[in-house]
C-alpha cells in the first residue's frame, strides 16, 4: 500500500507537535539549585567555606552567601552559567565563571561553591539532592474536596 | 426638508438599534449607573478591562464556530476547558515552567480535546434540535469523568510525583493547583505600560491571530459547508455535504480552541481550582457573548469584544456599587450572578419566540393580500 | 433532429411497485437532444415516481427498485443515488426550493461544488480547508445565469429574493453543473407570477435551442402548448397519450388527464340525481365567505362556498392548490381569516373548540400527525374528543367535583365502532401505532362518529389505504350521511372517488373555487376546472 | 451479566425473545443500574455493611426525595419535557418555610402553615413560568434550566434584602439577611419522618413520610384519570391531536407547570423536615438534576412518565447514592460515590435526550 503525500504531511505535522512538546519539556524544565557555601569534603579532600561570596546563575539577581549559607535558585533549561565573585585569602577580588549542565531528570541539586572555587570539575561540585522525607504536607491532616458547581464565581 | 428627513431616519435608526440590541443596551445602562457608584477610577477600570479581554476573549471566540454550524451555544466548551486543565496539572507536576510550560500544556490538551469534542459531536448528532440542553448535560457528564480521573486515577494510574499537588491521602489532586511558576508569563512577555495601564501584548497578538484565523476559516470550504449546514441541514445534505461530519468538526474545533483558551486564562489567574474552574467558565463565556449582542444563531468577533467589555465592567463594578449603596458587598456579588443567568435566559427566550414569530408572518401577509384584492 | 444516433433518453417498459401496489406500468418514451417534453397528469398519476426513477432517488431503491430499462445515449444506466444521475447529466428542480436562505445566489448555485484554491494547510488538514475561489465562483454563476437568460443579481441573498428569482436560481444551479443535458422541472411555474412564468418559459425555449432536453411538469396546460414539442399525458401509472404539442389543445389534454372510463353505475347515478333534486330545496347549512388559510403548501387565498343541509359535498383539485386548507382553516388548525356561518351562527375561526361545540367534526388528512394519539390505546383515540367536548364516558365522583374517566364505557363504545367499521385489531387496548394505515383511518372516522356531529369534514379519507378499506370507508361515510342526515364535506385528490361518493363537487385551483359541478357532470369539465379554467371558460371550450 | 449474554446467544426460543424484548424496552442503562444496585445489596453483608441500616437509609432518602421526583410527572405528561426548572418550585417552598418560621408556628402546625404559605407562591410562579414556556415551545428544557438558575440567583438577593426578623433565621451579628442554613429543630423537624416510625432492629421505616408521598402519588394518579388529566396526557402525547380535539393546549400546559411547581415546593418541605435544615441561597441550584435522572432511571422518557417510574426511579437512584459510599468504602477503601452519582445521573439524562424515538419532540 502506497501512502499518500497527505499522509506523510500529516505525520510530519503530528511529529512536529510531539517534537515541539519534547523541546518545550527540555527547555521549560525547572531545576532548583541549592547553592551551598559550606565546608565540604569531596574524595577525601576538604574544601573550606568562603568568607563571603556573591553568586549569580544565568544572569539572575546576585545573591550573597556567608559561610554555612544555603540558598535555592530556580532555573529553567539545562545549560547554565555560574558566576562567583569572592575575595580570596589574599584579599584579592576574584571572579570565576563556569558553565554547567543540569540533567533533565534532576529536579533539585546541590552546588558546592567552595568546590567550584577550588576548580573541581562540575560533576563533582553539582550533586543530586535527596529531599528529606518530612515536609509540611505530611503533618497537615486531610483536605476535604469541594465539588460544588456554585462555589467559584470569581473570574 | 432634507434636514427633517435625516433626523427622522436617525430617530428610526436609533429605534431599530434599541430594538435589535436590547441586551447590550441594558448592560450599558447598568454599567453607566454602577460605575459612579463604585467609585473606581477610570485608569483602574481600563486596566482591569484590558486584563480581562486578554484573559477571556480566546475562550469566548471558541464559541463562534458551533454557532456558525447551527448548533447553538456550545455549553460543551467546558470539555475543552477540562482538557486544558489536565494539561496544566501534568505540566506543573513535570515542573515545566514559564512559556514552555504553557505551550506544552496546550499541546497535551489537543488530543484530549479532540477526543472529547468527537464524543460530544457524536452525541449531539443523535440529539438534533436540542443541541444546547444536550451539550449542557454532556458538560456535567464529562465533568464526572474528569473527577474520576483527577480524583482517583491521578496518583495510582497517572503518576503524580509532587506532594504539593497530591491530596494528603496519597492520590487525587488538591483543590487548588498553584501555577505561580507560569503565572502571567505570557502577559508579562513584551508587556508595555501606558500610564498606569499595562498592556499584555502577547495575549493580544495571540487573540488577533485567532480572530484572523476565524475570519479566514469562514472563507474556506469547510467554513462554507458549516454555514450551509447551520442554515438548512436538509438542503446541505441534498447538495452532498456530509452534514454529520461537518457538525462534529465544528465541535472538535471549538473544543480544541476552548482548551487553549483555558490555558491562557489560567496562566493569567495563576491558580487552578481543580474541581471548579471549568464548571462556571462555559456559563460566563456564553453570558459574555450574549451580552455582546450575539444570539443563538448569529455571533461575530465584534460581539465577543463588546461582550467582554460590558460584561466584565458590570462584574467589576457591581460588588463595589452594592457595597457603597447598601453596605453589603455580597449583594453585588449575587447581583452579578443573577444578571449573568438572566442574560442567558432572556437571550434564549428571545431566540425561541423569534422563531415562532417568523412562522406566523405568512398568515398576516395572506390577510393583507386579500385586503389589497378588495 | 432526424439523426440516426440513439436518442438522448429512452425509457423501455419501466414499471414500479410500492409494496405490491402497482404505480407505474409499461412506460415507454424517447427524448431527443433539445426536445421539450410536457408531462401532465393528475396527482397520483405517477409523474413524480417516474421522475424519481430517472433521478435515482433513494426511495426507489429502498422500496425494491423498478422494472424495465432507462437508456441514455442508447446505453443502459442504473442510478443508485441522485449523484449518479447528476454525473450522467441530469438536473432536477424540485417543487420545493432546495436553497440556503442566508446564502447569495452565487453561493447557492455552486453549493458544494465551489471552485477552490489549494494551499499548504489544506495538505495537512485535508481538502476541506481549501479557500473558496470567489472570483471564479462569480464567473461560473454568472455564466449559468446568462445561459438561462434571466436577470438575477448573483450577489443577492436568497431570503431577499422574490419567489421567481429563487426558482431561477435553482435552475441556474442545475445548469452550472458540467454537462447537464437533461433538465427536469417539477411544476416550476406553480409559485410564479404571470410575468415570471413568461420569463421562465422564454428561458426554457432558449435552453432547448442550446441543446438541453427538458422534461416540464406542470398543471398549467397552456404553458405546455406554448413551449413543448411533445406532450405526455399520464393516468393511473400509464402513459395514455404521447402526442406532438401542435396537434392537440387544452380541452383534449384535460379530458385525457381525468377521463378514465367511469364504470358508472346507472342506478347509482339515478339515485344520486334524485337525491340532488331532493336536496336542492334544502337550506344552506354552512356558508364560507372570503376564507384565507395559511397552511404551508396548501394555501387558501379567497374561498367562498355554500354547503347545503344533508348533502355530501366533494372538494377536489390538484395537490398544493389549497383544497386541504379549507377544512383545516375552518376547524382552526391553521391560522385563517374570513367568515364562516353555520346554521345561521357565525363560527369563530382559529378556535377548534368552538367548531366542535357547534357540532362540527373533522377527520384530518394527516392521520399520524393530527388524527391519532399513536402511543395511546384505540379506546383513548376513539373516545377522547367525545369525552372532552360532550363530557361523555365520565363518571361523577364526590358530588360532581371530580369527573372520573369511565374506562368501561369507553371500552364499550370502542367495541361498537370496531365492529361497525371492521377495524382489525387484537383488542381495544392496542396502541394506535400498531395498526395498518387503513385501520388507522377507520379509527379516525370512529373518533368523528363518536362525537355524533351534525356536520363532518373528511379530508383525504382514502389516502394510502388499500382498495378493500377504501370501499368500506366510503360506504360508511355515505351511510352516515344518508342515515343520520349528517352533512358531509369530503376533500380528496381522487376525482373519481368524489364523483362516486358526492352529490356536488367543488374544484379548488390556486387557492380559490374555480367551479362547482354536480357529480354527474362530464369528467373533462372537472379536468378543466382543475387546471385553473373558470367555469365559464370551461363551458366555452 | 453472563446470563444475559447467554440469552443473547440463544436464538429462536420464545421465552428468550420475550426477555430480549423486555431488555430492549427497559433499556440497557436502566438494567445496568438495577444490576449494579442489586450487586451492591448482595455485596453489602459480605463486606460487613449492615444490611438493615443501609436499607433504612435508602428508605429515608426515598421518602425525602420522592415528592421532588413526583414533581416531574405533570410537566412530562403535558409534553413540557423534563422540568429542569424545579428550583422555581423549591423557591416557593423555601418562601413558605421561612414565612412559617417567621410567623412563629411550631410543631405540626408550622409544617402545615409552610405548605399553606408556599401554595400561593407556587401557583403564581408556576403560572408565570408556564406562560413563558408556552412562548418557547420546542426549547423548553434549556429555558427551564436557566429560569431555574436565574430565579435561584435572584432569590439570593432577596434572602439578603427581605425584612425577616425571626432570630432563628437572621444572621446574628448584623440582624438582617437570612442565614445560609436554618435549623428546623423545634419547628417541623421530623413531623413526617418520625410519624408512625417503625423500628425493627437496625431497620427503621419512616412510615409517615412514605405515607405522605403515597397520598400525593395517589392524588396524582387519580388526577390523571379525570377528564382534565386525560386531556393533559393527550397534550403531551400529540399536541396537534389535542388541539384538533378542542383542548386549549396552552391552558393545560400552564396547569401542568403549576402542578409541577407546587409539588416542587411541597417536595422541598418534605426534604427539609427529614433533613433538619432549610438551605438557602445557592443550594436549590442543582436540585433539579438528581430528580430528573431519578425519574428517567425509573423508566420514564422525555414525554412519558408514570407513578411507578417515580417509585422505581427514586428507589434505584437513592439506593445507589446511599449504598455506594458504604459498600465501596469497605471494598476498596475509596469513596467514589459522589463521582459515580454524577456520572450515572447525567449519563442517564444524556441517554434519554439522545433516544431516537424521543428526539422527535
Amino acid at each position: 500500500m502506497k501512502l499518500s503525500k497527505k499522509f506523510w504531511l500529516r505525520a510530519a505535522a503530528v511529529a512536529f507537535l510531539i517534537l515541539l512538546g519534547v523541546v518545550m519539556f527540555f527547555v521549560g524544565r525547572q531545576h532548583s539549585i541549592l547553592v551551598d557555601n559550606k565546608t565540604t569534603e569531596i574524595d577525601g579532600v576538604s574544601y573550606k567555606a568562603l568568607d563571603v561570596c556573591e553568586v549569580r546563575i544565568d544572569g539572575g539577581d546576585p545573591e550573597e552567601l556567608v559561610p554555612r549559607d544555603r540558598i535555592q535558585i530556580d532555573v529553567m533549561d539545562q545549560h547554565h552559567t555560574l558566576v562567583v565573585s569572592y575575595t580570596d585569602a589574599n584579599w584579592e577580588e576574584k571572579k570565576i565563571k563556569v558553565r554547567f549542565t543540569t540533567p533533565v531528570k534532576e529536579e533539585m541539586m546541590v552546588l558546592s561553591i567552595p568546590a567550584v572555587v577550588a576548580g573541581l570539575p562540575m560533576d563533582k561540585c553539582l550533586t543530586h539532592f535527596e529531599s528529606q522525607a518530612v515536609t509540611v504536607d505530611q503533618i497537615e491532616q486531610g483536605e476535604t474536596i469541594q465539588i460544588d458547581e456554585t462555589t467559584s464565581f470569581d473570574i | 426638508m432634507t434636514k427633517i428627513k435625516s433626523t427622522e431616519s436617525f430617530g428610526k435608526k436609533l429605534l431599530k438599534l434599541v430594538k435589535n440590541n436590547p441586551v447590550p443596551l441594558m448592560f450599558v445602562i447598568i454599567c453607566v449607573i454602577c460605575i459612579p457608584l463604585s467609585g473606581y477610577s477610570a485608569g483602574y477600570l481600563i486596566g482591569e478591562i484590558i486584563t480581562r479581554i486578554a484573559r477571556n476573549s480566546f475562550l469566548i471566540i471558541s464559541l463562534l464556530i458551533p454557532i456558525m454550524a447551527g448548533m447553538g451555544l456550545n455549553f460543551g466548551m467546558t470539555l475543552g476547558a477540562m482538557a486544558g486543565e489536565i494539561g496544566l496539572i501534568l505540566v506543573s507536576d513535570w515542573k515545566v515552567v514559564g512559556i514552555p510550560g504553557v505551550v506544552l500544556a496546550m499541546i497535551i490538551s489537543i488530543p484530549i480535546s479532540v477526543l472529547l469534542g468527537w464524543f460530544c459531536g457524536k452525541i449531539l448528532n443523535l440529539a438534533k434540535g436540542r443541541e444546547m440542553v444536550t451539550s449542557y448535560i454532556i458538560s456535567y457528564f464529562i465533568s464526572g469523568v474528569y473527577q474520576l480521573i483527577v480524583l482517583y486515577a491521578m496518583g495510582p494510574i497517572i503518576p503524580i510525583k509532587h506532594s504539593s499537588l497530591v491530596l494528603p491521602r496519597g492520590y487525587g489532586i488538591r483543590n487548588t493547583v498553584n501555577l505561580l511558576s507560569m503565572r502571567q508569563c505570557l502577559d508579562n512577555l513584551l508587556a508595555i505600560r501606558i500610564g498606569s495601564v499595562r498592556i499584555p501584548v502577547v495575549p493580544f497578538l495571540i487573540i488577533a491571530v485567532l480572530c484572523f484565523i476565524v475570519v479566514w476559516f469562514k472563507k474556506t470550504k469547510l467554513g462554507q459547508d458549516m454555514r450551509a449546514v447551520g442554515q438548512d441541514m436538509e438542503v446541505a445534505r441534498a447538495a452532498g455535504i456530509k452534514v454529520e461530519e461537518t457538525r462534529i468538526m465544528s465541535i472538535i474545533i471549538s473544543t480544541v480552541l476552548a482548551g487553549f483558551g483555558m490555558v491562557i486564562y489560567l496562566q493569567n489567574m495563576g491558580t487552578l481550582n481543580t474541581y471548579n474552574s471549568h464548571t462556571q467558565i462555559g456559563m460566563f463565556c456564553i453570558a459574555a457573548l450574549l451580552v455582546g449582542g450575539a444570539s443563538v444563531d448569529k455571533a461575530s468577533i465584534g460581539n465577543v469584544f463588546l461582550g467582554v467589555i460590558l460584561f466584565h465592567l458590570m462584574f467589576i463594578v457591581a460588588p463595589k456599587a452594592g457595597m457603597n449603596l447598601i453596605g453589603q458587598a455580597q449583594l453585588g456579588e449575587y447581583f452579578r450572578v443573577f444578571v449573568s443567568y438572566a442574560v442567558i435566559t432572556v437571550a434564549l427566550v428571545m431566540y425561541e419566540s423569534k422563531k415562532r414569530r417568523a412562522n406566523s408572518l405568512t398568515g398576516l401577509k395572506l390577510a393583507e393580500d386579500q385586503e389589497v384584492a378588495k | 433532429m432526424g439523426n440516426e444516433a440513439a436518442p438522448l433518453l429512452e425509457m423501455r417498459n419501466v414499471s414500479k411497485e410500492f409494496f405490491g401496489n402497482k404505480v407505474l406500468s409499461d412506460i415507454n418514451f424517447t427524448m431527443k437532444k433539445g426536445e421539450v417534453i410536457g408531462l401532465v397528469g393528475e396527482n397520483g398519476a405517477g409523474k413524480s415516481t417516474l421522475m424519481k426513477i430517472l433521478f435515482g432517488m433513494d426511495v426507489i431503491k429502498a422500496t425494491g427498485g423498478y422494472g424495465g430499462d432507462v437508456l441514455i445515449d442508447g446505453q443502459k444506466v442504473i442510478f443508485n443515488t441522485p449523484f449518479d444521475a447528476i454525473n450522467a447529466g441530469i438536473g432536477m428542480v424540485h417543487q420545493e426550493f432546495s436553497l440556503i436562505p442566508g446564502f447569495t445566489a452565487t453561493e447557492n448555485i455552486l453549493l458544494n461544488r465551489e471552485p477552490q484554491k489549494h494551499h499548504f494547510l489544506s495538505e495537512i488538514f485535508g481538502e476541506r480547508l481549501n479557500l473558496l475561489d470567489r472570483p471564479e465562483m462569480s464567473r461560473q454563476s454568472e455564466a449559468a445565469i446568462k445561459k438561462l437568460g434571466v436577470e438575477i443579481d448573483p450577489d443577492m441573498m436568497i431570503n431577499q429574493m422574490p419567489v421567481g428569482h429563487k426558482q431561477f436560481t435553482e435552475i441556474a444551479r442545475e445548469l452550472s453543473k458540467t454537462g447537464t443535458r437533461i433538465l427536469i422541472l417539477d411544476e416550476p411555474t406553480a409559485v410564479l407570477t404571470e410575468h415570471e412564468a413568461e420569463a421562465l418559459l422564454a428561458a426554457i425555449k432558449r435552453l432547448s435551442e442550446q441543446g438541453i432536453a427538458i422534461i416540464f411538469i406542470t398543471h398549467r396546460l397552456h404553458e405546455i402548448l406554448t413551449v413543448c414539442d411533445q406532450v405526455l399525458v399520464m393516468r393511473d401509472g400509464l402513459i395514455v397519450k404521447d402526442v406532438p404539442a401542435g396537434e392537440t389543445n387544452v380541452a383534449q389534454i384535460a379530458k385525457w388527464m381525468v377521463g378514465r372510463d367511469v364504470k358508472s353505475d346507472a342506478d347509482e347515478s339515478r339515485e344520486k340525481a334524485a337525491h340532488l333534486l331532493k336536496e336542492e330545496g334544502k337550506p344552506v347549512v354552512m356558508s364560507i365567505k372570503r376564507l384565507w388559510v395559511d397552511m404551508p403548501g396548501e394555501t387558501v387565498r379567497d374561498v367562498s362556498l355554500d354547503v347545503n343541509d344533508g348533502e355530501i359535498l366533494g372538494i377536489g383539485g390538484l395537490a398544493g392548490q389549497g383544497k386541504l386548507g379549507i377544512p383545516n382553516g375552518v376547524m382552526g388548525l391553521y391560522p385563517a381569516g374570513g367568515h364562516v356561518v353555520f346554521n345561521g351562527k357565525e363560527i369563530k375561526l382559529n378556535s377548534p373548540r368552538e367548531c366542535l361545540d357547534a357540532d362540527l367534526a373533522f377527520v384530518s388528512e394527516d392521520r399520524r400527525g393530527v388524527g391519532l394519539l399513536l402511543d395511546e390505546t384505540l379506546e383513548w383515540n376513539i373516545a377522547f374528543p367525545a369525552m372532552q367536548i360532550h363530557s361523555k364516558f365520565l363518571k361523577k365522583r364526590l358530588g360532581g367535583l371530580v369527573k372520573w374517566r369511565d374506562d368501561k364505557a369507553i371500552a364499550n363504545v370502542t367495541k361498537k365502532y370496531v365492529d361497525m367499521l371492521e377495524i382489525k385489531c387484537t383488542n381495544t387496548k392496542q396502541d394506535a401505532k400498531e395498526l395498518s394505515g387503513g385501520n388507522q383511518q377507520k379509527v379516525c372516522l370512529a373518533k368523528a362518529f363518536a362525537l355524533e356531529p351534525k356536520f363532518l369534514f373528511v379530508s383525504e379519507p382514502t389516502r394510502g389505504i388499500d382498495v378493500g378499506a377504501k370501499a368500506l370507508v366510503l360506504q360508511s361515510l355515505k351511510k352516515f350521511n344518508r342515515e343520520s342526515g349528517v352533512t358531509v364535506v369530503m376533500i380528496s385528490s381522487e376525482l373519481e372517488e368524489l364523483r362516486q361518493t358526492c352529490d356536488r363537487v367543488a374544484i379548488i385551483a390556486n387557492g380559490v373555487v374555480s367551479g362547482i359541478l354536480p357529480a354527474t357532470a362530464p369528467s373533462e369539465d372537472f379536468g378543466l376546472l382543475m387546471v385553473g379554467h373558470k367555469a365559464e371558460e370551461a363551458s366555452n371550450e | 451479566m453472563s446470563e444475559d449474554k447467554a440469552v443473547a446467544m440463544n436464538n429462536g426460543n420464545p421465552v428468550m425473545e420475550k426477555i430480549r424484548g423486555f431488555i430492549k424496552s427497559f433499556g440497557w442503562p436502566r438494567l445496568i443500574i438495577a444490576l449494579f444496585l442489586i450487586s451492591l445489596f448482595i455485596a453489602a453483608p459480605i463486606v460487613g455493611v449492615n444490611f438493615g441500616s443501609s436499607l433504612s437509609n435508602t428508605l429515608m432518602r426515598f421518602g425525602m426525595n420522592s415528592v421532588l421526583v413526583l414533581a416531574m410527572v405533570p410537566m412530562i405528561h403535558s409534553g413540557c419535557g423534563l422540568n429542569f426548572g424545579l428550583p422555581l418550585g423549591i423557591i416557593a417552598g423555601l418562601l413558605g418555610a421561612t414565612l412559617s418560621i417567621e410567623s412563629g408556628f411550631t410543631g405540626v402546625p408550622s409544617f402545615l402553615m409552610a405548605m399553606l404559605y408556599a401554595t400561593p407562591f407556587a401557583v403564581l410562579l408556576g403560572y408565570g413560568y408556564g406562560v413563558l414556556l408556552n412562548k418557547v415551545k420546542g426549547g423548553e428544557m434549556m429555558i427551564a434550566t436557566y429560569v431555574g438558575f436565574s430565579s435561584v440567583s435572584f432569590m439570593c438577593l432577596m434572602w439578603l434584602l427581605l425584612p425577616y426578623k425571626s432570630p432563628t433565621m437572621v444572621w446574628g451579628f448584623e440582624g438582617k439577611g437570612l442565614r445560609t442554613t436554618i435549623s428546623v429543630d423545634g419547628f417541623y423537624k421530623g413531623v413526617l419522618s418520625d410519624f408512625l416510625k417503625i423500628d425493627i432492629g437496625h431497620l427503621s421505616i419512616p412510615t409517615g413520610m412514605i405515607l405522605f408521598f403515597a397520598i400525593l402519588a395517589f392524588v396524582m394518579w387519580a388526577f390523571l384519570h379525570t377528564k382534565t388529566g386525560t386531556a393533559m396526557t393527550a397534550v403531551g402525547s400529540n399536541p396537534t391531536f389535542a388541539k384538533a380535539g378542542g383542548i386549549n393546549v396552552d391552558k393545560i400546559r400552564i396547569l401542568s407547570v403549576v402542578m409541577s411547581t407546587w409539588l416542587g415546593a411541597i417536595g422541598i418541605l418534605v426534604y427539609e423536615q427529614a433533613f433538619g435544615f432549610i438551605q438557602l441561597y445557592m443550594s436549590p441550584f442543582n436540585m433539579a438534576l438528581p430528580a430528573v435522572s431519578a425519574i428517567l432511571i425509573g423508566g420514564a422518557s422525555v414525554n412519558k412518565a408514570s407513578i411507578p417510574n417515580v417509585i422505581i426511579g427514586t428507589f434505584l437512584f437513592q439506593g445507589i447514592v446511599t449504598m455506594t459510599p458504604s459498600v465501596m468504602n469497605s471494598i476498596i477503601h475509596t469513596d467514589m460515590s459522589e463521582v459515580i452519582r454524577i456520572i450515572v445521573s447525567n449519563g442517564m439524562i444524556l441517554y434519554a435526550l439522545t433516544r431516537k424515538t424521543e428526539a422527535t419532540r
